[in-house]
């Protein structure tokens, strides 16, 4: 039997069993969530309006109905499973009858491009950083980098991205510091498109980037720190190794192999959105939408969106499970 | 019938998946090896042979480290695959005891090596106060030629290849076993002292009636103390029998080679073999080496 | 211990350096203690005062005097990190070590546990289980929920170098040095991870704190408890940043910094110390 | 780049929105917006029904929209009959008839769930539309404010296309994109994402109502609605001029922005610049829990307030204070204001042990006498003026006359802790919604921290997106948020006051409809009520009743009244003028009201902008 | 440095001490591994360093091969090499040590077993320390390397294979390998075949004495096999608590040992087909943090006179053509 094929298996079991559990917490969380879906339309419909009890009555009546918000739990629960089967997720409540996935169709892309860049490219200067900064520890250049890195990180997203959005957008107006695109441009495969794109995208990523850079960076220096001491690396140094070669076969690829695991999994929680970062620059993405989500009891769209990130995260794990022992030869298949 | 034996393998061997992750290929590390130790008559059981014959491997699956791939290896007349209860491995700890190949590996560079020690003392000998334990050890030291107080304290980088060798020694006599498990306990110490541990072995087995699976490069200590010797090559016994016979007179075409092979130590006699050697696997490469 | 003490401060520069930073942060908050005024109530100084002789670090538009505000947050915002922060500490350390060490079958179930929890979005869960708990939870629950949602990224990492530990001769060693399994964990694969304990403890506390503040930005923390996060949210109601009223939140950020710089520095050293080999490396340096 | 690629900025008015969730569903009709709905332009510059009321008031105030007059109603009010405009026309050409708004009353009473199909399976009998211009409602029981379903003071029943509605299959599955337009600007395009959406004025503006109504052509082509992200991105966004309208913000935001910046206008020229919401902010007493049931606990949490500091807490002094439960703008001053300061000088309170007078007419002028030092000349000093900007007087905080009215009902003082008659602490959560309404909380905070001071421990409770929901399932203890909303432009109270009977109170844990959130019962206001519905919209009497309920909701104190909700809205002159202000009140200005197309076509353009 | 071009000398160590210095967290711990040692090795010839274990053997290596990390210390004394008549000091001229690394110099780390990268095949190895002293296109490098391995029994598999699915035997082995690929002209080596079976030792014995014969080249080479350093070490030195017991003429050491020292080393080796007790030697080996006055022997030897615990012996000739640091040199006999 081949070795592999039974590992395989049994990690996706475990993909399964981590899939399940996680959407069934989710949806039951979602569920005693007191915001009721019906009363938030409700008051949407009659908040500004001269508003007759009676009609609002009946209004509830109609739109718990139309909802179909009522019965048993365990009976959501199956209907649940049965759309989430078929890529379904049912009406949006708040978007009622658009479904759920069109909803999030629209927001997925804006969030799931800007994060995985400017996680990868977080990811790329954190460790290179961090790894450098282990192995060259007496450089005055590195140490400065540390300290800026890790005087950064522990700034709140929402001030950094505050931060530049007055020194972008205010002091030195340069980049546009709201929205997805230029306004009044039509999605295409065009430049004027892209570059409007990328444009956009600047501001939100530098901030996830400087935000997000920190973390990388302490872990990939303390693992580098580590491995210097090991034989191997020392005993290559004393074989004249060139430094470049030892610093990148030697020290960093050894301590790259946890933060592959790292990168993946933050790759994976790309689609949960990154909420503060879209809030303060009014990003079209999953993190807005969940949050408007969550506010207006529309569990159908947050049910949505957490199915997506529990099963993008155990994905992830999933993948780098599998792949890890061709990464790390040392891994035992068990 | 097992239950007068010690220790007792069964047609042990043991597999290593090799090649690529996709491969099903493997090799066979231990190949069908049988052999057993008596309970009453306590001798030093030498393995010699081929490096990467599967010595080490061998000595792992007795520990109970490695599971064997095929056959059974008894303890006692208990299979060592079934100890899986908290006291049964302690009890098995206490009769058989490891000294492991690699000093520089065996101890954890980032705890002290008394640590080791102690617990030793403490979990086997149940040395209850700290003075107790010092003593314990340090006699456990003593007889390798260390004392508590070089050891006290120190990491294992801060000892020699030696140093580390003969206190993993000292901490295997601590819980007094039946069964000592030592793989080339003393391949990095000086002959003078290799021989105080060699001699310390026989003593052990004379006066404690420890049994010792001795694995060595080194065929002249071999011949100095072993009762017995099993010769492996390829993971596979090709000879076996008491000591000094299968070394006086080795019939296996790799016994005979490796005992020619080993050096005397005599500058004479020695470089020459070397000579001879260098001539036989022929010319060297005739190149010149162009440098860079 | 004095000693120990005393070495680091004098060989380890950084050791020093975090030590000071950290010393003002405990000042800063320590004085906290002797504030003038009571740290909730508002309007009891002038508003808006700059930055001046009278009121170091100025005063908020709620009348609050900014140096007593930022002592009592970072003592709230620290103590609810460091709960978060030491909870699943704890947690992802027992995890890792244990289910890595084990292996295994307990090995997988752990896992699928730890892989579960991981999984959950963290920001709408603590959300919906604001609204679920509403009353209930209060800044400790709310602490605790994040704890548990914050172990298990770790744990995968602790539970990584476990397993490879576990191979180590060392470790078998140990086993027939009669070392307890609690034993092995805590005095032999312990410090190997300690490395990683740190740089995730600082990346823990930053993002419990990061937590708090997002949680304040979105409305959801007790407003009348002084945090960084609630210092954010009230300058955010009065909008502090177009107002011209930067001491706000400049203070309380600069204070944030030196803390995890502090921390940094001090997890630096500390971890040095507990790796005989740099500790010794540092020493001839 | 251009901040809009394609269309010329020196014609674009753009005005903040929110991000639609749902962006490309256009059904007014139907609940498919989500969360964000109707501030996009759809309802403000596309939709047209009968009447508008400006809120600011004036003798303008009612503006006949599709109707060419206000309705007339039969003698008890069973028969609404309305006359339509000629002329007016869908942008897609079709004419505008009766069809039309007969279809849209049959539509929606046939389908539970949309938008006005409630008040109108409530009220509506049948519909006869004799000829195209001639619309008859017969009602199921007499209803002498039925019209109000189709007047707009923030929105109301919009007329549907028949002709495209027929052919939609469901209605309420139908997205309507791109949507026909009854009004004066059509849809150009909109944002996928969600962020923009782009409306253009209709090459035939002159067949609507509003263009019938405009004097000159507006000059207004393009209106962008744009979500412009969080409160400093839009301040930014303004100063940089890609952000004409913004709704709201901060006090503290609106006065940098208007000591920064040359280009900026607002609703008053000087402090406190904000605009006065018909919304009545006030502290909800949940008179339904102990022992917030009694009056006398009420009027003591009241006298405990210092409204000065409240004023100074939530926007810096700069609020419209109210002690009557009707907000002071629109034409309130001048119907309830003005001729009740008589009474509200005499009323006299029993304390149990003495009778006070509570009311200070003057401390608005307190208050702006505290903020004249930092805003000096931008203060007005005539006295009605400075009604008109600061409100007219407040209860004066009185802790002692608190204390004797605690005492009365039984409350114990130990320490400086309130306990309740059975010897509990007297303790208060103090809910508040937190995010959305920032002045709201800070307001709150203000007074927790007076109540705590004077013995009744005191917690701010942020409630965020539950807080509607707590609100009307009665989960509260107190809170601050508005029960009280009015036309503005119109004496008339229903539009709150109907609600309040007690024919619709719930008991707590149940929702209670909107409005009466405090569930205050009683038998007078019941036949307050009965005698308002009794009597005609336009009726003298409708004042008198009102002023009734006022003195009455002064004696018992069921809610606190503060203040007018303030809105801060700074408007960018750079490309355009004529913004609606104090002076000029021509049109109501938030961007989310439907009214504010009086606004857009109202507006010049600058001479001086700058040409691209 | 007075170094003359085209000296016979290879390396010359002169008054050299290097010691461990701890003095860390409260505990002042100097361990004196290298103790004054002064000693020359000359071009083309083997040296064998033996001794007594932890006497300072590994410590002295790693002072010649620059190899010093903190907390060991070179507390005086200098190390020059004479690379194709260019002297290095090693520890004046880091630049051109480190450029000199495995070109001209290369060590054999003792533990050798470990010194591979865990993740990456052993080919790389060869790629980074080798290949680029060798100027050979790939392919040719490739073929070069198996057939260096082929002489050490290696099969080019190996080259594909992760450390860990090796024997120690077989890392120690490549380690070898790795370090005379390039043939170069200074070996440093300690331990290398404490793994080893004899056969493969002989093998590996043959490679080494091999390399240095074509390349006319030095080697020191640290061992505890008496019978190694028999069979190729030209001269042989003896070690003892950090300092220098003896050095000589192998043969003339394994015939006629000067020092005490060494003749219980001498006398002590077993010889199959011997089995006679052997005795060692009494007492514990002392410790180097506090080492005893005089000769470091004196508490151990036989033949001590009081002299011995109160005067530093130093090197001086020896009869057999060597040098010895002992009073009563060549006293004494083995039975
Ligand atoms: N984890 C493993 N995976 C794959 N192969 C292994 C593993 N461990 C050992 N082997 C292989 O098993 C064989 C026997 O190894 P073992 O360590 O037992 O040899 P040994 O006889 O102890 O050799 P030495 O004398 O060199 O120590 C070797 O070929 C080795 O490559
Ligand atoms: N890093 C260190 N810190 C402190 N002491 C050390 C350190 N490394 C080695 N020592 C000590 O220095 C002495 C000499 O050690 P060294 O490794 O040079 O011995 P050796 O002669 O090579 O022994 P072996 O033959 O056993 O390998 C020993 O007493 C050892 O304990
Ligand atoms: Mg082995
Ligand atoms: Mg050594
Ligand atoms: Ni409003």
């Amino acid at each position: 039997m081949n070795g592999f094929l039974i590992y395989a298996g049994k990690r996706f079991l475990q993909f399964l069993f981590v899939v399940v559990t996680g959407i069934t917490l989710a949806f039951l969380i979602a569920h005693f969530s007191p915001v009721d879906p019906v009363e938030q339309t409700v008051s949407l419909l009659t908040s500004f309006g001269s508003t007759d009890p009676q009609s609002v009555e009946i209004l509830r009546q109609s739109l718990r109905e139309l909802y179909g918000t009522g019965g048993p739990l365990i009976d959501q629960y199956f209907t649940f499973w049965g759309r989430v089967l078929t890529g379904d997720f049912g009406p949006s409540l708040s978007s009622f009858p658009t479904p759920v996935m069109t909803v999030i169709g629209r927001a997925l892309p804006w969030t799931v491009g800007l994060l995985t860049l400017a996680t990868i490219i977080a990811w790329i200067i954190g460790n290179l950083l961090g790894a450098l900064a282990g192995y060259f520890r007496n450089s005055r250049l590195l140490k400065l980098a540390g300290i800026v890195i890790m005087a950064l990180q522990p700034i709140p997203t929402y001030i950094i991205g505050l931060s530049l959005v007055i020194l972008f957008g205010f002091v030195w107006p340069i980049l546009p510091i709201s929205g997805g695109a230029q306004v009044n441009l039509t999605p295409a495969f065009n430049w004027a498109f892209i570059s409007s794109v990328i444009e956009h995208g600047i501001l939100p990523a530098l901030t996830l980037v400087l935000v997000g850079i920190g973390g990388w960076f302490i872990s990939m220096r303390s693992l580098v720190s580590n491995i210097i001491t090991d034989d191997h690396v020392v005993y290559a140094e004393l074989g004249g190794v060139r430094s470049s070669s030892i610093f990148s076969y030697y020290v960093a690829r050894n301590a790259m192999l946890p933060q592959v695991t790292g990168l993946a999994l933050s790759l994976g929680n790309v689609f949960g959105g990154a909420v503060i970062v879209e809030f303060v620059f009014n990003y079209p993405g999953i993190g807005k939408l969940l949050i408007s989500g969550i506010y207006s009891g529309d569990y159908s769209l947050v049910l949505g969106v957490t199915t997506i990130a529990i099963i993008a995260v155990a994905a992830a794990v999933f993948v780098i499970d599998i792949i890890y022992p061709l990464i790390d030869p040392r891994v035992k298949l068990g | 019938m097992s239950g007068e034996h010690l220790l007792q393998l069964e047609n042990v061997s043991k597999f290593f998946p090799i090649g690529g992750f996709f491969s099903r290929a493997r090799m066979t590390a231990v190949d069908d090896v049988s052999f057993a130790l008596a309970a009453d008559r306590p001798e030093i059981f030498t393995i010699v042979g081929e490096s990467g014959s599967g010595k080490s491997t061998l000595a792992k699956m007795i520990l109970g480290s490695e599971a064997a791939d095929r056959g059974t290896i008894r303890f006692d007349g208990a299979d060592i695959g079934d100890i899986s209860s908290r006291s049964a491995r302690e009890a098995f700890m206490t009769r058989v005891q490891p000294v492991f190949q690699n000093p520089f590996e065996a101890f954890n560079p980032l705890t002290r090596i008394d640590e080791y020690l102690y617990a030793t003392a403490h979990r086997f000998k149940g040395a209850k106060s700290r003075a107790e334990r010092e003593a314990l050890a340090d006699t456990a030291l003593q007889r390798v030629g260390l004392s508590i107080a070089e050891v006290r304290g120190r990491y294992s980088h801060e000892l020699s290849g030696g140093q580390l060798q003969r206190i993993a020694v000292a901490r295997a006599l601590i819980p007094e076993p039946k069964l000592i498990v030592a793989d080339e306990p003393v391949s990095m110490v000086d002959a003078s002292l290799r021989m105080s541990i060699v001699n310390l072995f026989r003593e052990l087995r004379d006066t404690l009636k420890v049994s010792i699976i001795y694995i060595t490069h080194d065929l002249a200590t071999a011949y100095y103390i072993a009762d017995r010797v099993i010769i492996m090559r390829k993971g596979v016994v090709v000879e076996s029998g008491d000591a000094r016979t299968v070394l006086d007179n080795p019939q296996h075409e790799y016994s005979f080679a490796l005992k020619n092979a080993v050096l005397p130590p005599d500058p004479r006699e020695a470089s020459t073999i070397i000579r001879q050697r260098r001539q036989d696997v022929g010319a060297p490469v005739a190149r010149e080496i162009v440098r860079a | 211990m004095f000693k120990i003490l005393r070495d680091l401060l004098r060989y380890n520069k950084e050791f020093l350096f975090g030590t000071i930073l950290i010393l003002i942060i405990v000042g800063l908050i320590v004085s906290s203690f002797f504030s003038p005024y009571d740290e909730t109530a508002i309007y009891v100084v002038i508003p808006d005062m700059p930055p001046s002789a009278e009121f170091w670090f100025g005063t908020t538009s709620r009348g609050q005097d900014v140096f007593w505000q930022i002592g009592a947050s970072l003592r709230n915002t620290l103590l609810f990190g460091i709960i978060v922060a030491v909870v699943s500490r704890l947690i992802a350390l027992v995890v890792g070590l244990v289910s890595g060490y084990i292996g295994g079958r307990t090995d997988q179930i752990i896992m699928g546990i730890n892989d579960t929890l991981g999984a959950l979005p963290n920001i709408p869960i603590l959300l919906l289980l604001v609204f679920v708990l509403r009353d209930q939870m209060t800044w400790s629950m709310l602490a605790v929920v994040a704890a548990l949602l914050g172990w298990t990224h770790d744990s995968r990492l602790i539970r990584s170098v476990a397993l490879s530990l576990r191979q180590r001769e060392f470790t078998r060693h140990a086993v027939f040095s009669g070392m307890r399994t609690s034993q092995i964990l805590v005095r032999e694969h312990l410090p190997y991870v300690m490395p990683i304990v740190f740089f995730t403890t600082m990346n823990n506390l930053i993002w419990a704190i990061g937590l708090e503040v997002t949680l304040s930005i979105l409305g959801f923390s007790d407003i009348n408890r002084p945090t960084i996060g609630g210092m954010i949210y009230w300058a955010n109601a009065h909008s502090a940043m177009v107002a011209g009223i930067w001491w706000w939140v400049a203070f309380p950020m600069l204070f944030v910094v030196i803390l995890f710089l502090g921390l940094f520095m001090l997890a630096m050293s500390v971890n040095e110390y507990i790796d005989p080999r740099s500790r010794l490396a540092r020493m001839g340096a | 780049q251009d901040f809009i690629a394609g269309i010329p900025r020196n014609e674009t008015l753009i005005i903040q929105g929110t991000p639609q969730q749902n962006a490309d569903w256009f059904n007014v009709w139907a609940p498919g917006g989500g969360g964000s709905a109707n501030v996009n332009g759809l309802q403000q510059l596309t939709t047209d029904t009968f009447w508008f009321i400006n809120p600011e008031g004036g003798p303008d105030a009612w503006q006949n929209a599709l109707a060419t007059e206000p309705p007339a109603y039969n003698a008890d009010f069973t028969q609404m009959t309305v006359k339509l405009r000629k002329g007016i026309y869908w942008s897609d050409g079709v004419e505008f008839t009766s069809d039309d708004v007969a279809y849209t009353v049959k539509t929606q009473i046939d389908h539970p769930g949309m938008s006005w199909s409630a008040p109108f399976s409530v009220n509506v009998a049948s519909v006869e539309n004799p000829d195209p211009q001639t619309v008859i409602f017969h009602l199921k029981k007499p209803n002498s404010r039925f019209h109000t379903v189709f007047t707009v003071r923030w929105n109301a029943a919009w007329i549907m296309p028949k002709h495209v509605f027929e052919k939609a299959g469901d209605p309420l599955a139908f997205k309507n994109n791109p949507p026909v337009s009854l009004s004066a600007y059509v849809l150009q395009s909109y944002d996928k994402a969600g962020n923009w959406t782009i409306w253009k004025l209709r090459d035939d503006w002159q067949r609507t109502s509003i263009g019938m109504a405009a004097k000159e052509p507006p000059q207004v082509k393009y209106v962008v609605y744009r979500a412009a992200g969080n409160p400093e991105a839009r301040v930014i966004e303004q100063r940089n001029h890609n952000l004409d309208v913004i709704n709201d913000m901060a006090p503290e935001g609106m006065f940098a922005m208007m000591r920064d910046s040359k280009s900026v206008a607002s609703w008053l020229k000087g402090f406190p610049f904000a605009h006065p919401d018909p919304t009545l902010p006030s502290v909800l007493l949940n008179t339904k829990k102990p022992p917030f049931d009694n009056k006398d606990v009420r009027w003591a949490l009241a006298l405990m307030i210092d409204i000065r500091a409240v004023a100074l807490g939530s926007y810096r002094g700069a609020a419209n204070l109210a002690a009557l439960a009707t907000p002071p703008t629109g034409s309130a001053p001048d119907d309830y204001y003005a001729p009740m300061q008589d009474w509200l000088t005499n009323f006299e309170l029993d304390t149990g042990s003495r009778k006070i007078k509570p009311y200070d007419p003057n401390i608005s002028a307190q208050i702006a006498t505290m903020v004249r030092g930092q805003w000096g000349d931008q203060i007005p000093t005539d006295p009605k003026q400075l009604q008109r900007t600061f409100g007219f007087g407040w209860w004066k905080q009185d802790v002692q006359a608190a204390t004797e009215l605690l005492q009365k009902a039984g409350f114990k003082k130990s320490g400086n802790q309130w306990l309740k008659p059975d010897g509990t602490p007297f303790t208060i959560r103090l809910q508040v919604e937190g995010d959305a309404i920032p002045t709201l909380a800070r307001a709150g905070t203000v007074i927790a921290q007076q109540w705590s001071q004077n013995g009744i421990a005191t917690k701010v409770d942020v409630a965020g997106p539950t807080n509607g929901q707590r609100l009307s399932t009665g989960d509260y203890e107190a809170a601050i948020y508005w029960s009280i909303e009015t036309w503005g432009g119109h004496p008339d109270l229903s539009f709150f006051l109907d609600s309040y009977h007690s024919e619709f109170i719930k008991p707590l844990g149940q929702i209670q409809p909107p409005r009466n959130l405090q569930r205050w019962q009683d038998s007078r206001l019941d036949q307050i009520i009965a005698k308002n519905r009794s009597i005609a919209f336009d009726s003298p009497d409708v004042t008198k009743v009102g002023q009734d309920f006022l003195k009455l909701a002064v004696e018992e104190m069921p809610m606190i009244p503060l203040m007018a909700y303030n809105k801060f809205a700074p408007f960018d002159t750079t490309y355009w003028t004529n913004y609606p202000s104090a002076e000029n009140p021509y049109s109501a200005s938030g961007p989310n009201w439907a009214n504010i197309r009086y606004m857009v076509t109202g507006l010049k353009a600058n001479p001086d902008a700058p040409k691209n | 440095m007075t170094l003359v071009e085209n000296s016979r000398d290879a390396l010359t160590i002169d008054g050299l001490k290097c010691y461990y210095v701890n003095d860390y967290f409260g505990v002042r711990r100097e361990i004196r591994a290298v103790d004054d040692i002064s000693l020359t090795v000359r071009k083309n010839e083997i040296y064998g360093i033996a001794g007594e274990s932890s006497s300072g053997k590994t410590s002295l290596i790693k002072t010649l091969a620059g190899a010093i990390r903190p907390p060991m210390r070179v507390v005086g004394g200098t190390v020059n090499f004479n690379f194709d008549g260019k002297p290095i000091d090693v520890y004046g001229e880091p630049q051109k040590m480190r450029a000199a690394r495995w070109r001209h110099l290369s060590y054999i780390m003792q533990g050798s077993m470990n010194v591979l990268n865990p993740v990456r095949r052993v080919k790389h190895a060869f790629n980074d320390f080798a290949s680029r002293h060798m100027g050979l296109d790939q392919a040719a490098f490739r073929q070069r390397v198996e057939a260096h391995l082929a002489r050490l029994h290696l099969d080019p598999h190996v080259l594909e294979a992760f450390p860990h699915q090796l024997s120690g035997g077989m890392r120690q082995r490549l380690t070898i390998a790795l370090a005379t690929v390039c043939e170069p002209e200074f070996i440093i080596a300690d331990e290398p075949t404490t793994a080893l079976d004899v056969l493969v030792q002989q093998d590996v014995l043959a490679l080494i004495k091999e390399v240095q014969t074509r390349m006319q080249a030095s080697v020191i080479f640290v061992t505890h096999d008496m019978s190694v350093h028999a069979a190729i070490t030209d001269r042989l030195a003896i070690m003892y608590a950090g300092r220098l017991a003896e050095e000589g003429p192998t043969q003339a050491i394994f015939d006629n040992p000067q020092h005490p020292y060494t003749a219980h080393l001498i006398g002590s080796l077993p010889r199959i087909g011997d089995t006679r007790t052997r005795k060692s030697l009494q007492g514990k080996p002392p410790a180097l943090s506090n080492p005893p006055s005089g000769c470091r022997f004196h508490p151990r030897c036989p033949i001590a006179i009081d002299r011995c615990s109160k005067e530093v012996p130093v090197m001086q000739q020896s009869a057999t053509g060597g040098r010895v640091a002992c009073f009563r040199a060549g006293e004494y006999k083995i039975q």
